[in-house]
């Protein structure tokens, strides 16, 4: 039931894509994963989540705290690939408009 | 089905997936649509990740047990614990245009189901009630026809 | 894990696949070995289908609880019914080299279990405990490096 | 959790081709399905386990029936493409070497 994540570097961009389902067991890997992406030289960090089908209150937390550090370390933080299921949560948190949210990985890593 | 389907957990995130995964099972098994199903697996896994934060704070070895019984239109999930009883009032989501981690379980929970309560009524720990209306696949059927 | 992992379930066949989906998963997360877990799913699926023919006699809505524990190399599942009691000399497979359809089922128990016991000595009902050595994802890294 | 049943006739071979596990909730299914195949003209009757990676007694009790139709019946009854798992129930059930058992399907078809 764990998560896997992984890391592409592309320029000054850095992709995150996060495969499993992401509760209160995992989302603090992602979070630990996700945090020291702000304090280097990326300009763009993507979270690409089509490999997500589930997430949950920690989850959606812990993307609340990206676009913190986003602000904080001036870095553009960025969404990919919502699932149908993901979205919905985002929707009834009412955070889906807060986000910067594209259709795709790559649409999300165009300059 | 008069006898509900009940499944105990260790009070272990590790486990919030297999009680996820058996609430999958049983609304499909019920033909309650996806959308809805997911729905109500984000509630049932929130009251149960409420549970292990607060009312066990963290102790991973007690035990939460999930009650859930399909009855017509009606589908009840109680959980139950035997942690840390608190005043119910603290029982609140966030102001959600405060854009912060945290606080929304509670509002996922009110949004989603239709009747939400909380009893500390016992020696010990909490009963959560949830229920929702749900149309099964033979209700959304006729729907649709 | 000390608390155990409990599952009650309607004497319903529909909900064997639900027990089965449940054990998997818990067996998985303990990294149980897949042909290992097969055979404890077998067994407790088996076990689970005689009390509904046998002890409920085909009622369906009658309850069956299951509780799994995994403590060490022990694997322990224990099946409680609330249905007639039989005289526990009648539990036993058919003789294998008398090929007909029916009594396997208590023949896959013994020969996969390394120990079952019926207890009948309660008001009403029965409850088997299975025992099996198990060899989790560890013991099995360490026999093969 | 219910099976999925096809039937395919080629000549005088007729095959079942089951999907799904195979336990005490749709084994009368699979039962239902077979004993007909028996009471034709098909010299061989082939149950195609490719899509079965669970099987109980409750199964193996149908496909010992299946034995029985096809001696008083004198078809020729196979079974074909036992995944491993359904494999290792019919070896603890002793009961390998009392079917006719082939690789795939079409070993099974073979004249
Ligand atoms: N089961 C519970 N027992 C005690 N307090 C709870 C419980 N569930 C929720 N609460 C209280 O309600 C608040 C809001 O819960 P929630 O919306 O899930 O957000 P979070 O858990 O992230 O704080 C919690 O901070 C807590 O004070
Ligand atoms: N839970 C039970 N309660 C009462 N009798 C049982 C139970 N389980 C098994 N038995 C008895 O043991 C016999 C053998 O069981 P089994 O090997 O599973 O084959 P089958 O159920 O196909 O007859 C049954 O026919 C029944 O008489």
């Amino acid at each position: 039931m764990s998560i896997d994540l992984k890391l592409d570097k592309a320029g000054d961009a850095v992709t995150l894509s996060v495969n499993g389902d992401i509760d209160m067991s995992s989302s603090t890997k992602m979070r630990d994963a996700l945090a020291p992406l702000f304090h280097t030289d990326n300009k763009v960090v993507v979270v690409d989540l089509s490999g997500v089908s589930y997430i949950d209150s920690s989850g959606i937390a812990t993307l609340v705290e990206g676009l913190q550090w986003s602000h904080n370390s001036k870095n553009k933080f960025r969404l990919a690939a919502l699932t149908p299921g993901v979205k919905d949560v985002f929707e009834i948190a009412r955070l889906l408009t807060v986000f910067e949210v594209f259709e795709t990985k790559e649409l999300a890593l165009a300059p | 089905m008069s006898q509900p389907i009940k499944l105990s957990i260790p009070s272990d995130p590790k486990y919030l997936g297999l009680i996820r995964k058996v609430l999958q099972e049983l609304l499909d098994s019920s033909d309650v649509p996806d959308d809805t199903a997911r729905r109500l697996i984000l509630c049932v896994d929130e009251a149960c990740a409420n549970v292990i934060k607060h009312s066990y704070e963290g102790s991973c070895d007690e035990p939460i047990e999930a009650t859930f019984t399909i009855a017509g239109d009606d589908f009840k999930v109680q959980i139950r614990d035997y942690g840390k009883q608190c005043d119910l009032s603290q029982i609140k989501p966030r102001d959600l245009e405060d854009i912060k981690p945290g606080g929304l379980g509670t509002h996922f929970i009110n949004e989603i189901m239709d009747d939400v309560s909380y009893c500390t009524n016992r020696t010990k720990g909490t009963l959560l009630t949830m229920i929702k209306k749900i149309k099964t696949g033979l209700t959304s059927t006729q729907n649709k026809g």
